[in-house]
Parts: structure tokens; C-alpha cells; sequence
């Protein structure tokens, strides 16, 4: 179990780096809302996964899922909504030949 | 040059502050004056399933908890008599679909929520005050998402005015049933288990409803 | 190490305090601010304050964001 | 029984508030009229009871320490002045079509009157902070209730330093229950530790937030912004009552004799300062709100020498200066504006009354403001520092020039004839104030006795 739980955490970890590294290395809003949101779907999905693995069954491991359910719901949305309304202000998405 | 003046007088007003806390007893430290005096008597007392500190805000500083139920509701009245009258409604936003599906997805579940922190703030972390920003918050955010009619029409129109005092005027019935049951005003019938936790409940409902009335109303008050 | 998490934590509070002091936009500084709150809340949990950290969560930010950022577009139209 | 009347008296102004928003825009004034009345046959009736004792209520029932508990002492006697006052402003202004007779209106001062009842019985530091909130935030709210040109402006700033203050206190608040474990008042007392810095802190805390509420004379920057544009009955509150919340808050304030230098100090230049900027003015309600400065200097200075006649010049001056406020209102409201000269002729009642108002508030020995001036310059012989009753004389003679030169530019210059006698429901409001004015300095001794700290 406690390897699952290892495995997830660590898996959340890489992702929230990588999410990191990408929201600053990134070229413009869009690609660096799409790294960012990798930190809160996937890191943080499951570093909390691994958390309720860990706890065993019980009303707090319960909790933690429902937090991941949410996560797994408010994230990509909030994601969608930034970008919906930077599309709407007119910001232009990055391509090679302008940079 | 202004700056430099704010910058001055924050270093000026922070640094003995900062000497004053150095020069504090260490926190946690057993044999402090805050640990042996009213709080020692507070855990003491304290029945077995409680939450200590909604026992100590509902029950010793009742009286403290009712001003603040006020002092947010003063600050409602005191919007409410200084917005600007006649201006002209933002235009309602177009919400994308995916935006509109989960909030009103997840409404229902919010507002569950809000109120298992609302009923079991006598027993666990939370209580009314905290439900009450919860309860707020959702009709803020459908507000935001879908508009401020959509935000209006989760309020009763009717009845908003009792609604928005719902708070203070659960602590008075509160403090006048105390008074009769205990002969203390704000008192609490330790003879009458029921009656206990019903005004208890009763109080926190209060606070929730009530708060979260004043929540929206703030929101709505500047909206149109 | 508890005493580590608070000092970073406390960092943190002290960062994004001078964050929204400095900010010049005012959504920004709304948004600093809720990170602000978040700190804030952690450090109560930490304490041992569950009760304040629900309400700092709750109230500092989440709907103070919300009045705040209604405000702001209220204001700035 | 009686015990129980103290909580009943909190209650009464708060629930009146927190109905009033039920009511129409006609039945609002009445019912603030008559919550007020309730309030004041309270506050009288154990006002008069005051003779056999401090009254104490133990809220809940909880013993001393542990819970809250409300005291009515001689100080706790003022909030049968807060009654007064804030139903003659609720009188002056009804029938007007203003914000301030609308339901929310009428439910800001009665939250406003029922956070001064309760900062006034509150012995438990942290209920006196909470009720000063209530009260602080009801009052930014009434200034913001004018029309007037930069009254938003105003009350914002006036939101700002009321904000400082109150955290200012409520830091020292948290700062006394680490040092003695303990919020009600007279427990602290004896618990105090004898110094540290922490002590000293938390009592610079106290002094620095109640005078910049109660607007001493560094810290009165807001003042006169946020009394001036405010509307004139509103004025009248907050400079005849929610001011002086500041100073009693002071007199609540534990170790207060170790600050008696800076009292004296901080007291003679708010006597100095406020009259000499009231001498520059030419608009009516800036006038009057330097003037509040300038009076609020000489409290203070009473609170370092002679604690008696400060407490009865909080009582006095409220009574004078919201007198002088509605009489201000009644000259704008007729005049349409702020110019006013040559009116004193169309309107001579309340110019006389205004007369006998600014002669109290000068101090001229028949009238209110006379006793404490009295009693503060005694108490400043006493002590040995002749020069404060020097600079107590010089700032009365400097606000007799203002007022002596306000008061001829509004007599006699050419009458305007186009201009009325003010209306009944003001003319009754400033003419009681004025009578109990007189009657105040009438039995000035007695006063001096029933206070006797």
C-alpha cells in the first residue's frame, strides 16, 4: 500500500516541478495556464490520492477523495475560464513565426 | 518621497512592536498568566464532546459574539444607505456552457455543505460565521457567473429584512430565553438539555442565515 | 521541522504582504491578497487553530476576493 | 431586579436598529423616535439609582472573570446623553426627503447609539472593542449619508484612521489578556504586571487609538473633513457623542496616570491648535468641528489634572455642540447654502440660540461650558502648571473671537428677506438643548459632586 502512496505522491511532486518550471519558462498566457493547471488537476490530485491511500479506509481517506473529486472539477474549469476570457480580451496566442 | 514617509513610519512603528513581542513570555509556555487563569477554568469545565472555542464564544463571551453579529450588520446598513441610486446595471454576462454546468453542478453540493459547518460548529471546527461566508460566497459566484438576478433570486424578497437581522435577532431570543430559564440574560439552561441545544443551533442558524443574507446584499448592493 | 514550517510559512505571509503593498494593479493585489489568506490559514491550522483558519478561508478569502474583485470591475469600467 | 435593566438597556437601541430597516420611509422616524425614548427612560432610571452604588450584571451568569460583565457607572451615565441627543437629531431631521430619515438612515444611528450604550456599560476590554466597531462603523456610514461634495472622500478617510485606531486597540487588547490572562476590566487592574515593555506598549496602544478617535490634536487630520460635510444632525452626533467615545475610552484605559505628561501636552496643543484653526475658517460647520478639537484638548488636559471637570465637560460640551450643529443645519437648510451672513436678522430665534450656545462653549459663567473649564483650570493651579491655565484662557479668548466674528458677520450685515424663521421640528430640538444647556451650568456644583471621582 505505503509504495502505492509513495509512487502517487512522488508522481504529484514531478508534476507540480514540471507545472512550475513550465508557468515560468513558458511564452505566453495560454501555454502557461495549461502548465499551471497541470499542477492543480494532476499534482495535487494525486499528492492528495496518495494522502487517502495512505490514511487507510476511514472518514478522513473519505474527505480526501472528495477533495480530489472536486479538484478534478474546479480545476480544468477555472483553467477554461481564464482562458475563455483572455480569448475575449483579445490576447493572441503565441505562435513561432511572430517569436 | 511619500513612500519613504510610509516606509519611515512602518519601520518606526514596527520595530518596537517586534521588541515588545521578543520581550513577551515565550509562547506556549505553561506557567503563563493566559494559560492558568480564565483559560485553565475554560478546559476545566468543558463537557467531554464540545468544541471548546464555540463554547467559549456562544457561552462565556456571548455578549462579544452578539456585538459582531451586529457590527456586520452595521456595515450592511451602512452600504445599503450610501450606494449610488439610479445607476445604469452591468450588462448580465454571457457565461461559456462548460463554466455554467459546473457551477450549477456543484451549488447544491456547496450549499450542503455550508450547512453541516453551520449545525456542527457547536461540536467541531466551524459554526455560523463561517457558514455564513460559504453560504455567501455560492451566491456570490452564481452572481458572478450567471448575473445579479440569478444572484437576487435565491433571496426571498419578502422577507429580506427580517432576513438580513436573522443573526442579532437569534442572539436576542437567545438572551431572553436565557434570561427566563437561568434569570441571567444570554444565559444557557444546563438543566434543560434540549432547550440547550436548541437555542444553540438556533443561534448558529441565525448567524448563517443571517450572515449570508448580508453576503449577498453586500454583493447585490453594488452590482445594481 | 514544525518549527521550519512555520518560518517558512511566516516568510510567505511577509512576501505576499509586501506583494500587495507593492502591486499596482489593483485585480492583482486582490488576488495577492487571497494568497495572503491562504498563508494565513495554513499558519492557524498549524497553531492549532482549526476554528480561525475556517474562518480565514472562508471569510479573508474567499468572499472578501469576491467583494473586492466586484468592486474592482465595478470601479474601473 | 435591577440588575437585569442593564442588558435591556444595550438591547433596546440594537434591536430598534436592526428592525428599522422593516419599516417605511414615513414610520422609520417614529419608530427610531420612540426606540430612543425607551431607551432614555432606561438610561434615566438607572442614572438615578447611580446613588447607591456602581451597578454590575454578570452576562449569562458566569462569575466575574470568566464571563462578561456590564457595569453602569457615573461614566455609563452619558448614554442617557447618547439617547438624548440622537432623538433630537432624528427629530431635526424628519420630514426632510435626505438619507438620513430613510429606514437605513434611521437604523445606523440607532446601531450608532446602541454601540455608544454598549462601549459605555461594557467593563470587559474586548466587549468595549467590539462595541466601539459597532459604533465606529455606523458612524462612517453617517457621514457618508450627505449629498455634500466630497463627503464620500471624507468618510472613506475617516474610515481609514477610524481602521488604524481600532486595530491599534485591539493590539493592546490581545497584548493585556497575554500579560494577565484575564479581558474584564478590574481584574486586569489587579493584575497588571508593573512594567516591561509589552505594558508599555499596550497602554501607548490605548492612548494613540482613542485619541485618534476621539481626535486630539496631531491625530484630529479627519475631523473636521468628515464633520463639516456630514449632515448637520449627524454632525451634532458625532461631534457632541461619538468623539468623546474616544476620551471615556481613555478613562476605561488601565495605568492612565503614567501617561500624565503626554496628557498635558497632547491636551494643551489640541486646545491651542484646534482654536486657532477654528479662527481661520469661513465655512460655519468647520468652524464649529475645530472648535470640537479645540474642546476635546481641554478633556484630555482634564483627564491629566483634574478628572471631574473633564467628565463634566464631556456631558456639557455634547449637550452645547450638538446644539450648535442642528442651529447650523436650521441656518443651511434656510439659506440653501453655505453662504449665511446677514441671515442672524430673517431668523433671529435660532440665532439667539446659536448666541447662547457659542457664549457655553467659550465658557461664559452662567452657561454649561463654564463648570469644567472652571474646575480643569483649578486643577491646573493646583498642580503647580499655571502654564496650562494660561493656554486654557488664551485658546477661550481665541474661540470667542471666532465665534464673536461669526456671529456679526450673520447679525449685521443687510437681512435677507426671502429667508423664514427655521421650521418647528428644528427650532424645539435646538431650544431644549439650549435650555438643558443653561440648566447644566446652573447646577454646575451639584454635577461636580454626583461625578466626584
Amino acid at each position: 500500500m505505503s509504495v502505492v502512496a509513495v509512487a502517487l505522491g512522488l508522481l504529484g511532486a514531478f508534476f507540480f516541478m514540471a507545472g512550475t518550471v513550465g508557468l515560468l519558462r513558458l511564452p505566453d498566457f495560454y501555454s502557461r495556464a495549461h502548465a499551471a493547471a497541470k499542477c492543480d488537476t494532476v499534482g495535487a490530485g494525486s499528492i492528495l490520492l496518495a494522502l487517502a491511500i495512505a490514511l487507510g479506509p476511514g472518514l478522513a481517506g473519505l474527505k480526501l477523495l472528495g477533495l480530489v473529486i472536486l479538484i478534478l472539477i474546479a480545476g480544468p474549469t477555472a483553467s477554461h475560464a481564464l482562458a475563455r476570457a483572455a480569448d475575449r480580451r483579445g490576447i493572441e496566442p503565441w505562435t513561432r513565426e511572430e517569436g | 518621497m511619500k513612500g519613504r514617509l510610509a516606509a519611515a513610519f512602518a519601520t518606526g512603528v514596527s520595530i518596537p512592536m517586534i521588541a515588545a513581542m521578543a520581550a513577551l513570555p515565550r509562547h506556549g509556555s505553561p506557567d503563563q498568566p493566559i494559560h492558568t487563569h480564565v483559560a485553565r477554568h475554560y478546559i476545566e469545565q468543558a463537557p467531554e464532546s464540545a468544541n471548546l472555542v464555540t463554547q467559549v464564544l456562544l457561552d462565556y463571551r456571548g455578549m462579544d459574539t452578539f456585538g459582531e453579529v451586529v457590527v456586520i450588520f452595521a456595515a450592511l446598513v451602512a452600504v445599503l444607505v450610501l450606494r449610488a441610486r439610479g445607476e445604469r446595471p452591468l450588462p448580465a454576462p454571457s457565461p461559456s456552457p462548460i463554466v455554467g454546468f459546473i457551477v450549477r453542478l456543484v451549488t447544491p453540493f456547496f450549499a450542503l455543505f455550508a450547512f453541516h459547518v453551520i449545525l456542527t460548529g457547536h461540536e467541531a471546527p466551524g459554526g455560523g460565521l463561517q457558514g455564513a461566508a460559504i453560504l455567501g460566497g455560492l451566491v456570490l459566484m452564481n452572481g458572478i457567473v450567471f448575473g445579479p438576478e440569478r444572484a437576487r433570486a435565491f433571496l426571498p424578497t419578502r422577507a429580506l429584512p427580517w432576513l438580513q437581522g436573522a443573526g442579532p435577532l437569534a442572539f436576542l431570543a437567545a438572551g431572553i430565553l436565557g434570561g427566563i430559564t437561568t434569570g441571567f440574560a444570554l444565559g444557557y439552561p444546563a438543566h434543560l438539555p434540549v432547550l440547550h441545544e436548541a437555542m444553540l443551533v438556533g443561534v448558529e442558524l441565525g448567524i448563517g442565515i443571517g450572515g449570508a443574507v448580508i453576503f449577498s446584499r453586500l454583493y447585490l448592493a453594488m452590482e445594481a | 521541522m514544525n518549527e521550519l514550517f512555520d518560518l517558512v510559512l511566516l516568510g510567505l505571509l511577509v512576501l505576499t504582504a509586501l506583494a500587495v503593498a507593492r502591486s499596482r494593479d489593483l485585480a492583482g493585489a486582490a488576488i495577492l491578497f487571497a494568497a495572503y489568506s491562504l498563508t494565513l490559514c495554513l499558519l492557524w491550522q498549524h497553531r492549532g487553530a482549526p476554528d480561525v483558519a475556517l474562518t480565514e478561508a472562508a471569510v479573508g478569502a474567499g468572499v472578501t476576493t469576491f467583494l473586492f474583485l466586484v468592486v474592482i470591475a465595478r470601479t474601473s469600467e | 431586579m435591577t440588575p437585569h435593566w442593564l442588558p435591556v438597556l444595550i438591547a433596546i437601541p440594537i434591536a430598534g436598529g436592526v428592525l428599522a430597516p422593516v419599516f417605511s420611509r414615513r414610520t422609520a422616524s417614529v419608530w427610531g423616535l420612540g426606540v430612543l425614548a425607551a431607551t432614555l427612560g432606561v438610561a434615566l432610571g438607572l442614572t438615578g439609582l447611580l446613588a447607591d452604588g456602581v451597578i454590575s450584571y454578570p452576562m449569562g451568569g458566569w462569575p466575574v472573570p470568566f464571563g462578561i460583565e456590564l457595569r453602569f457607572d457615573v461614566l455609563s451615565a452619558f448614554a442617557t446623553a447618547v439617547a438624548l441627543i440622537s432623538a433630537l437629531a432624528i427629530w431635526f431631521s424628519s420630514g426632510s426627503q435626505g438619507r438620513v430619515t430613510s429606514p437605513e438612515g434611521i437604523a445606523v444611528l440607532l446601531l450608532c447609539a446602541g454601540g455608544m450604550v454598549g462601549f459605555l456599560l461594557a467593563a470587559d476590554y474586548f466587549t468595549l472593542f467590539v462595541f466601539l466597531e459597532i459604533l465606529s462603523i455606523s458612524a462612517y456610514g453617517m457621514v457618508a449619508m450627505s449629498d455634500e461634495r466630497g463627503a464620500g472622500i471624507a468618510a472613506f478617510r475617516y474610515l481609514l484612521m477610524g481602521a488604524a485606531a481600532s486595530i491599534v486597540i485591539l493590539l493592546s487588547v490581545g497584548l493585556l489578556y497575554t500579560l494577565t490572562g484575564s479581558l474584564n476590566m478590574g481584574d486586569v487592574r489587579l493584575r497588571l504586571p508593573d512594567g516591561g515593555l509589552p505594558l508599555y506598549l499596550a497602554l501607548g496602544g490605548f492612548t494613540a487609538g482613542f485619541l485618534l478617535k476621539a481626535a486630539a490634536f496631531p491625530l484630529h487630520v479627519w475631523l473636521p473633513d468628515a464633520h463639516a460635510t456630514a449632515p448637520s444632525a449627524v454632525s451634532a452626533i458625532l461631534s457632541g457623542l461619538v468623539v468623546k467615545m474616544g476620551v471615556i475610552g481613555l478613562l476605561r484605559t488601565p495605568g492612565l496616570d503614567q501617561l500624565h505628561e503626554l496628557l498635558l501636552w497632547i491636551g494643551a496643543a489640541s486646545l491651542l491648535g484646534g482654536a486657532l484653526f477654528a479662527l481661520v475658517q469661513d465655512d460655519l460647520k468647520r468652524l464649529l468641528a475645530y472648535s470640537t478639537v479645540s474642546n476635546i484638548g481641554l478633556i484630555v488636559l482634564g483627564l491629566a489634572l483634574h478628572r471631574t471637570g473633564a467628565t463634566i465637560h464631556i456631558l456639557n460640551h455634547a449637550v452645547v455642540k450638538a446644539a450648535l450643529f442642528l442651529a447650523a443645519g436650521a441656518f443651511i437648510h434656510r439659506a440653501g447654502s453655505r453662504a449665511l451672513e446677514g441671515i442672524g436678522r430673517s431668523m433671529p430665534v435660532t440665532t439667539a440660540a446659536f448666541a447662547v450656545g457659542a457664549m457655553a462653549v467659550i465658557g461664559i459663567p452662567p452657561t454649561a461650558g463654564f463648570t469644567g473649564k472652571w474646575l480643569v483650570t483649578l486643577g491646573a493651579l493646583h498642580a503647580g502648571r499655571p502654564v496650562f491655565a494660561v493656554i486654557l484662557l488664551l485658546s477661550s479668548l481665541i474661540l470667542a473671537l471666532c465665534y464673536a466674528r461669526f456671529l456679526v458677520a450673520l447679525a449685521f450685515r443687510p437681512a435677507r428677506a426671502d429667508i423664514r424663521e427655521a421650521p418647528v421640528r428644528m427650532l424645539v430640538p435646538i431650544l431644549l438643548l439650549v435650555a438643558l444647556s443653561l440648566v447644566l451650568g446652573l447646577v454646575g456644583g451639584r454635577l461636580a459632586e454626583f461625578v466626584g471621582f
